[in-house]
């Protein structure tokens, strides 16, 4: 039933784009919280019919991807998003309809690219490779585009809401272990993240990351 | 397999156990057993190969070759760094609770990276290596610190998580050829390698190449890596160039090892020589005139990873010739931070305008900093002279003069550049009231050692280390 | 035997190294022990060189230690043998001058770094010239600059000395990439770094010798100080204390000849645009340094600038050889080559001796202006004396050996004049050349001698003068004796070069002639001493019963004459220098007397060099311009930096994917 | 001739002519004036006088200032043993003896400047530095001259060269050889400091060029000068004679008797040239000599563009 794996990352997709438009941060946090229940939804939905990977293992693998996707960091970001007193975007570097616009180009962008790169393996999901390209490269464009730190973090995890999604390729022949330290590595990851965004904000007394780049040549 | 698991964990847990305890001498006994212990534990694979589990943990020659580069800086830094931490700093009491943990944590993950073959546990491993060093980055609480720390870690993990996309292109390219679950095993990899699908494994190339290539600083991913260099402090300086650039180099080596088993490896090697020479020139372009010393060095790490990846792009006797180059500068250039981190406690500046006639001031860092200074230069007769002269002989060998050329000229402009620098600040009188106290043995003896190391092997080339550079160099494209 | 001796020489040389630095603050000690393993050393290797210049055996040696890559091969043939003779001579009489002159820094500054590299500086020039492997060729070479330049920096708290070392840091490595990027060519033909494999692959073709033969011009010239790659040389000597400068100038940069003479050897029959090329560049060399040196009021500079000058000499000799070599004419081949090794250690010999008499006078005085000196002949007979007989050698004239390798080179050019075609024509070129150099150092020895050492003091530093030490005259007076000897016995010397000669040269023996006018040389200098010993007892005879009064000089009857009024050496070089004004960058600050009663008048002048001012520095900084665009990449931004990463990803995946794709 | 008599009669010739051609000059500037002037042997009276009369030393001078006149003298005598007078080779001369004769002018004049710097005198060091400038820009002429007349010969000696030019072959290269006699004329009045390049009968210090060096010289020393100038004058005139006059094809007897004649009609030219010819300014000098070398050098290109004999 790859309709129902294509469904979800026709929303991946969309929550991204809302992402990339969306001026307020707690709608952006929410956002990627969506974003990541859909993906921790994923390796059920595509690999759970084929049956060829165990189900324990699938479930372990949703489980965890919902706990910190959708549970754990969001809640780490809007809690130093609310610490750093931050509300609003300021103007980004790139105004939000533009980025809108771009994002949109990116899509097609990624389309190209999955068409270039013919997919190995038993197709699953045909948007499989769109939507994880578009996901990689929208997160490079909040990354890039934007001066929150806060809102900088939200573009790291799409850009590895994208990664998960190309994971999903070969979901279930790494071993458990360590797909739970990668999923570890990104917690932490964010943590460090946050604790750094707390100390910016107690630092410069907002988390403006234009305060940072004293540092040059 | 228990060796193995002893050298990532003794640091691990030492360090988790560090981060429980706060009295100063409890912190530098932990530090300096997990870097005692490494070292034996590192000394012992020298005499027998330990084996491993899978390719999960396994220590072949590559391996080898960086855990050891790895074990020696940590003893060091580590000697170095209780000097450094426990006596009088120039600025705030030190928290080595807020230090020493992080460091032993640092270790374990760049065992890691070294101890193992399977590329998902390699990423995890590079990753952590960036989490667990940050804290270090950002040790003095100040904003410059935040902000490298900040961009340090961005950055990395932006890179990192493409190097994860890279591994699951690889991934993606072996379940297309084998029946089995595809297992991300560098050897089940290699065996599949020849008949992956050409893009996928290039695509997973150039993800890897960048993604490792931001931690290893190739120009124009090295953004993060003077800010961070320079606000660390200097015993993490010395480590994060030393040690932690191969690391992230040792992730780049091991998607080219697929790359050759593949067949395929001509664009690998051009991507490199590309990256590299960008590198080398635009890192010669910082140097010059270049006002803080500690980014001077930074830069000159830059550099020098680029020398790397010129050396594997031109394969032949110059991929020996970059094995070599490793080990040299990671001795040299951790020494040279070291050092520096003498020169700013007696300064009291990183800005190399403001001080003068280091040697008079400092009778032992002084002229030891001058003579890395001339070994970083690549000149005999250091070992990096022989090395740098190994890559650019093998490329006039191999006729490819232009390129040979280039090279030899960048290294010339780069001495000449730090060279401008340096001196000034080392000659003539020195510009502050002369030290009261003779310089602690503490803060000279480890660079001393790295900077004899430099010169020994500049000289004389111990038959086991050769023979094992020969194995690396046969493995990673060279000819052995 | 002699190769054995060369060994020992060299751990006398490196243990005394050592010892003096062990010596940590004792600077009495530390100074004694350099000296005497410098003075030691260089006893045993005169011995060995004069041993393997009587025999004929070509001595290799190899140890296995292993380098990263190439060995430790050293040999001793003719050629080596003959640097290694002029570097522990020259070596020799600069440690004992060294040990007199340095004991001024005593307790003002530490002297054991000077004596450490002095030392150091002679290993490596003759592991340099032993060396029988590119890596350890190269490996010398740079331990020699480094050692230079830190016994150039040695009073580094002056600011001048320190922008003289860096200078000369940076031509060094520029020429050292031209040297490294020649043996990785020959390496890359011959397929190792040993001289004798690359003897053994034969003549390369003629497009590789080419460009061999250029690199070699520019790594090697740049040592020697070949117009326009001398820029480093008139500040670093000057910077360096005097007893270097003599080692530097005397032999150091002799390494350069020696490193090309070595070249020419593994490059087979060389064509004629080699020799012509060389006999411009000595030309330049010849006629830049001197006039530059006729313009310097300070006297090392002064001296310097004549190292170009005596260096764009030994060129010359090299390309009339290199001339006669191209057409097969053994005897102008003969005469060029052997002029240039000649002068090679000639101007070892009177360099070092007037390099120590400028030390002396230094030391003596404290001032380097010779403006600023005069008179002190009588305060420094022996000086004075030592310093007359360098200055008529370095003039070439009789009855000194400068006059003697000046004379082989003419007479090769004059033979070489009937060689076929170019050849002809380029060899006739040296002549009015090297007639007018030697006339312009004529002019300048005159003015240099007379300024320093005759007439009155021109002001009260040199009426405090004093003699030099013993450590410094006598070093003095034996470098002016062997000046003597080897001027009235050039067979002496033609017997020490020959060797080296035919081994260059790729001839069997002597070519018929040689010898006999050479002979010649010692009559025509025994006449002439005999002349002049009649006259002198012929003017004792006549005066015998005639008074000998002393009265003050004629000055048109004007009376109040003072010291200040002599001729200066500005005004001495004027009108020689006046022809030149366009070729010679001078700047003058003239305040001309005007009026019938001029109240005041000033004139002086300042030669800025031209290779340096007009030619390098523009480049370096256009260079240096094209690196500093490039630092607008870090600017700080961190969404700059992401974004250079996702262009770079993006950029190589299109790439690299895109070509696989197709 | 032949045994010792050709030393002989070269060593007299040497010592006893020169003043001689110094009277020559000095009666046909005077005949050419309308003047009875002093008779032609007037210089050797001036030498013996000054030989006989006592000296007076400058305050500052040293024993450099002594040596300045002898070694002057000496070392002229001694060129003047290496060119060839009346028959054939010198005594002194060998192969390259050509570079020995202008590097003993050279070492003459290095000390006599340096006697004259000794003196501290700045008139003394004004004419030295004159000296040296006019020395330095003579010699390229010279040794192109040289070329001319050595490299077609393929020896390097007046013995091999000046006496063995191919008057039988009174033909193509002649026109060359005249050209490098008359460059030849030129650095002979150089180097004697006669018209046009410096005046020896001016009075005014200011203006002179080899006058003004030896202003200090007294008694003997300034005999020397006064003999070695002659000497000088006549070994060039020697010179320059054997480029346009066969002597030594004549040989023996005739042969001197031919120097003789032509070396005294060589005064007689320069007493010409000094009586018709109005002196250069002295910054005009360099140029002048500068322009004869280029002269000789025109000389060499034309032998050397004729391909090798």
């Amino acid at each position: 039933m790859t309709g129902a794996a294509d469904a979800l990352l026709l929303l991946v997709l969309i929550t991204g784009l809302f992402i990339v438009w969306s001026g307020r941060l707690a709608a952006c946090v929410r956002a990627i919280a969506v974003q990541g229940a859909l993906l921790a939804a994923l390796p059920l939905v595509m690999w759970a019919p084929g049956g060829d990977v165990p189900v324990a293992h699938l479930v372990l693998m949703s489980v965890g991807a919902l706990a910190v996707k959708a549970g754990i960091i969001p809640a780490l970001l809007l809690r130093s998003a609310r610490e750093a007193g931050a509300r609003r975007e300021v103007e980004p570097y790139v105004s939000l309809h533009v980025s809108a616009l771009l994002g949109a180009g990116l899509v097609v962008l990624s389309l190209w690219l999955a068409r270039v790169l013919v997919p190995p393996g038993p197709v699953t999901a045909t948007l499989l490779l769109p939507a994880g390209f578009a996901t990689v490269l929208l997160g490079f464009l909040m990354l890039v585009a934007r001066k929150y730190a806060v809102t900088q973090v939200v573009g790291y995890l799409m850009l590895d809401n994208g990664v998960f999604i190309f994971g999903q390729t070969l979901a279930g022949s790494i071993p458990v272990v360590v797909e739970l330290g990668i999923l570890l590595d990104l917690l932490v990851a964010v943590f460090v993240m946050g604790i750094a965004i707390y100390h910016i904000g107690r630092e410069f007394d907002h988390i403006d990351t234009r305060a940072l780049n004293s540092l040059r040549d | 397999m228990e060796h193995l698991a002893a050298l990532v964990l003794v640091p691990a847990l030492l360090g988790v156990a560090a981060l429980f305890v706060r009295g100063t001498r409890l912190q530098v006994g932990a530090l300096l057993a997990g870097a005692l212990l490494h070292l034996v534990l590192t000394g012992a694979a020298w005499v027998r190969r330990p084996d491993g589990y899978a390719d999960y943990l396994r220590l072949d020659d590559v391996g080898m070759l960086f855990l050891s580069i790895t074990s020696v800086l940590f003893a060091a830094v580590a000697v170095y760094a209780v000097g450094y931490l426990t006596g009088p700093t120039h600025d705030e009491p030190a928290r080595l609770y807020r230090f020493v943990p992080y460091l032993l944590l640092f270790l374990a993950a760049m065992t890691l990276v070294a101890v193992t073959r399977h590329f998902a546990v390699l990423w995890a491993a590079v990753e952590a290596t960036t989490l667990s060093s940050a804290p270090l980055v950002y040790f003095y609480r100040r904003g410059p610190a935040l902000e490298a720390a900040w961009k340090y870690l961005m950055i990395c993990s932006v890179g990192i998580a493409l190097a994860l996309l890279g591994t699951f292109f690889l991934g993606a390219a072996e379940a297309a050829v084998t029946t089995g679950p595809p297992g991300l095993a560098l050897t089940d990899l290699m065996r599949a390698a020849p008949v992956m699908p050409r893009g996928w494994l290039r695509a997973a190339f150039v993800l890897a190449l960048v993604g490792y290539g931001t931690k290893m600083g190739l120009v124009p991913l090295h953004t993060w890596l003077p800010d961070a260099h320079s606000q660390a402090p200097s015993p993490v300086s010395a480590l994060l160039s030393g040690a932690l650039l191969n690391c992230a180099f040792l992730g780049v080596l091991r998607f080219f090892q697929v790359c050759l088993a593949s067949g395929d490896a001509a664009f690998a090697r051009t991507l490199l020589l590309l990256l590299g020479f960008v590198s080398i020139a635009v890192a010669t372009a910082f140097l010059i005139g270049q006002r803080d010393f500690k980014r001077l060095f930074a830069y000159s790490s830059v550099e020098n990873v680029g020398i790397l990846a010129v050396g594997v792009g031109l394969g032949g006797a110059a991929t020996f010739g970059a094995m070599l180059h490793a080990v040299n500068h990671s001795f040299a250039k951790a020494g040279l931070f070291l050092l520096a981190g003498n020169v700013l406690r007696s300064y009291g500046t990183t800005d190399a305008g403001e001080i003068r006639g280091a040697v008079r001031q400092l009778p032992l860092s002084g002229p030891l900093l001058f003579a890395l200074f001339l070994a970083i230069g690549g000149l005999p007769p250091f070992g990096l002279f022989m090395s740098e002269f190994t890559i650019f002989q093998s490329a006039i060998g191999d006729g490819r003069t232009r390129l040979g050329l280039l090279f030899v000229a960048l290294l010339a402009v780069a001495f000449l550049a730090m060279a401008g620098v340096l001196l000034p600040m080392l000659q003539g009188e020195s510009n502050r009231p002369p030290a009261t106290a003779r310089e602690r043995a503490l803060a000279v003896v480890p660079p001393l050692l790295l900077a004899a190391a430099v010169l020994a092997l500049g000289v004389y080339l111990p038959r086991t280390l050769d023979t094992l550079l020969h194995a690396v160099a046969g493995v990673v494209g060279g000819t052995s | 035997m002699s190769l054995d001796l060369v060994i020992v020489s060299l751990g006398v040389l490196l243990a005394s190294a050592l010892l003096a630095a062990l010596a940590g603050r004792r600077d009495r000690l530390a100074l004694a022990l350099g000296t005497v393993g410098a003075v030691g050393a260089s006893v045993l290797g005169v011995a060995a060189a004069g041993i393997r210049l009587a025999g004929t055996d070509n001595l290799v040696a190899e140890t296995p230690w292993r380098l990263p890559l190439g060995r430790i091969a050293i040999g001793l043939d003719a050629l080596s043998a003959f640097f290694l003779l002029c570097v522990y001579l020259v070596a020799a009489l600069a440690a004992v001058y060294g040990a007199g002159y340095l004991k001024a820094y005593l307790g003002e500054r530490r002297i054991g770094p000077a004596v450490i590299f002095f030392n150091i500086l002679v290993t490596a020039m003759v592991g340099l010239v032993v060396a029988r492997d590119a890596v350890l060729f190269l490996v010398a070479w740079e331990a020699m600059t480094v050692a230079s330049f830190f016994l150039v920096t040695f009073e580094d708290d002056r600011e001048t000395t320190r922008r003289a070392g860096f200078t000369y840091l940076v031509a060094s490595q520029l020429g050292a990439v031209a040297l490294l990027v020649l043996f990785a060519l020959l390496r890359a033909r011959a397929g190792g770094f040993g001289f004798g494999a690359m003897q053994a692959a034969g003549a390369p073709p003629a497009g590789l010798a080419a460009a061999c033969f250029l690199l070699a011009l520019v790594g090697f010239g740049t040592k020697a100080g070949f117009w326009p790659l001398h820029v480093w040389l008139p500040d670093a000597h000057p910077a360096a204390p005097s007893h270097v400068s003599a080692l530097m100038s005397g032999v150091m940069i002799k390494m350069g000849i020696y490193g090309l003479l070595r070249i020419v050897t593994l490059l087979g029959a060389p064509p004629v645009w080699w020799g012509a090329l060389l006999v411009v560049s000595g030309a330049v060399s010849g006629l830049a340094g001197v006039l530059y040196a006729l313009a310097q009021h300070d006297l090392k500079r002064l001296l310097a600038y004549h190292s170009v000058e005596n260096v764009g000499i030994i060129t010359l000799g090299v390309g009339v050889g290199l001339l006669g070599a191209s057409r097969g004419d053994p005897l102008v081949t003969f005469l060029g080559y052997g002029g240039a090794l000649l002068h090679v250690l000639n101007h070892g010999l009177f360099k070092g001796l007037l390099f120590q008499g400028a030390g002396s006078v230094l030391h003596a005085t404290g001032v380097r202006d010779l403006d600023a000196l005069g008179g002190l002949a009588r305060r420094m007979p022996v000086t004075a004396l030592t310093f007359l007989v360098g200055a008529v050698a370095i003039s070439g004239l009789p009855p000194l050996n400068g006059f003697v390798s000046e004379w082989l080179v003419l007479v090769g050019a004059f033979r070489g004049g009937s060689l076929a075609g170019g050849a002809g024509v380029a060899a006739v070129a040296v002549l009015p050349v090297l007639a007018l150099i030697g006339g312009l150092a004529v002019a300048c020895f005159v003015k240099v001698f007379g300024v320093l050492f005759l007439g009155v003091a021109r002001t009260d530093a040199p009426a405090r003068a004093h003699e030099a030490g013993p450590l410094m005259r006598v070093p003095m007076v034996l470098g002016a004796a062997l000046c003597v000897l080897l001027g009235v016995a050039p067979l002496v010397a033609i017997a020490l070069a020959a060797p080296a000669v035919l081994e260059v040269g790729g001839l069997t023996e002597v070519p018929a002639g040689v010898v006999g006018g050479l002979a010649s040389l010692t009559s025509v200098a025994g006449v002439l001493l005999g002349v002049t010993a009649l006259l002198v007892l012929a003017r004792a005879a006549l005066l015998r019963r005639r008074s000998v009064s002393v009265g003050p000089v004629w000055a048109c009857g004007y009376e109040g004459v003072t010291p200040r009024m002599q001729y200066t050496a500005a005004s001495f070089a004027e009108p020689v220098l006046a022809p030149f004004g366009a070729a010679i960058q001078r700047t003058v600050h003239a305040e001309l007397p005007s009026g019938y009663f001029p109240a005041s008048a000033r004139y002086d002048d300042h030669v800025s060099d031209m290779a340096g001012e007009r030619l390098l520095v523009p480049a370096a900084r256009r260079v240096l311009a094209a690196f500093g665009r490039v630092r607008v990449l870090q600017q700080g931004r961190l969404q700059l930096y992401l974004a250079y990463v996702f262009v770079t990803l993006l950029v190589l995946l299109i790439w690299q994917v895109g070509a696989a794709g197709r | 001739m032949n045994g010792p008599i050709p030393v002989l009669v070269h060593a007299v010739l040497l010592v006893m002519l020169p003043p001689l051609v110094l009277g020559v000059v000095g009666k046909t500037k005077s005949w050419v004036a309308g003047r009875i002037g002093p008779p032609i042997w007037q210089p050797y009276a001036d030498v013996l006088k000054l030989l006989r009369k006592g000296v007076v030393m400058g305050a500052p001078t040293t024993w450099v200032f002594r040596a300045g006149p002898i070694v002057g003298l000496a070392s002229v005598l001694v060129a003047g043993l290496i060119v060839p007078l009346a028959a054939g080779a010198g005594p002194l001369s060998f192969e390259g003896d050509v570079i020995a004769f202008a590097a003993l002018l050279g070492l003459g004049r290095f000390f006599t400047m340096a006697a004259a710097l000794d003196t501290g005198s700045s008139f003394e060091g004004m004419g030295a530095s004159r000296e040296a400038a006019f020395g330095a820009f003579t010699e390229p002429g010279l040794f192109l001259v040289l070329a001319i007349v050595c490299v077609p010969a393929r020896s390097v000696s007046f013995a091999g060269a000046w006496t063995a030019l191919p008057w039988d072959a009174w033909g193509p290269r002649h026109p060359v050889f005249l050209l490098a006699a008359a460059a030849l004329f030129v650095v002979l009045l150089a180097e004697n400091a006669r018209i046009p390049v410096d005046d020896p009968a001016t009075h005014l210090e200011l203006t002179m060029v080899h006058e003004v060096m030896v202003l200090d010289h007294s008694g003997p020393d300034f005999a020397f000068i006064v003999y070695g100038g002659a000497v000088k004058l006549f070994v060039f005139a020697a010179l320059l004679v054997h480029l346009l006059l066969p002597v030594p094809a004549a040989g023996g007897w005739v042969g001197a008797g031919l120097l003789v004649a032509g070396v005294l009609g060589v005064g007689v030219l320069v007493g010409a040239v000094e009586s018709s010819v109005a002196r250069l300014r002295l910054t005009r000098v360099p140029g002048f000599l500068i322009g004869v070398a280029a002269l000789a050098a025109v000389g060499v290109a034309v032998l050397l563009a004729r391909g090798q004999p």
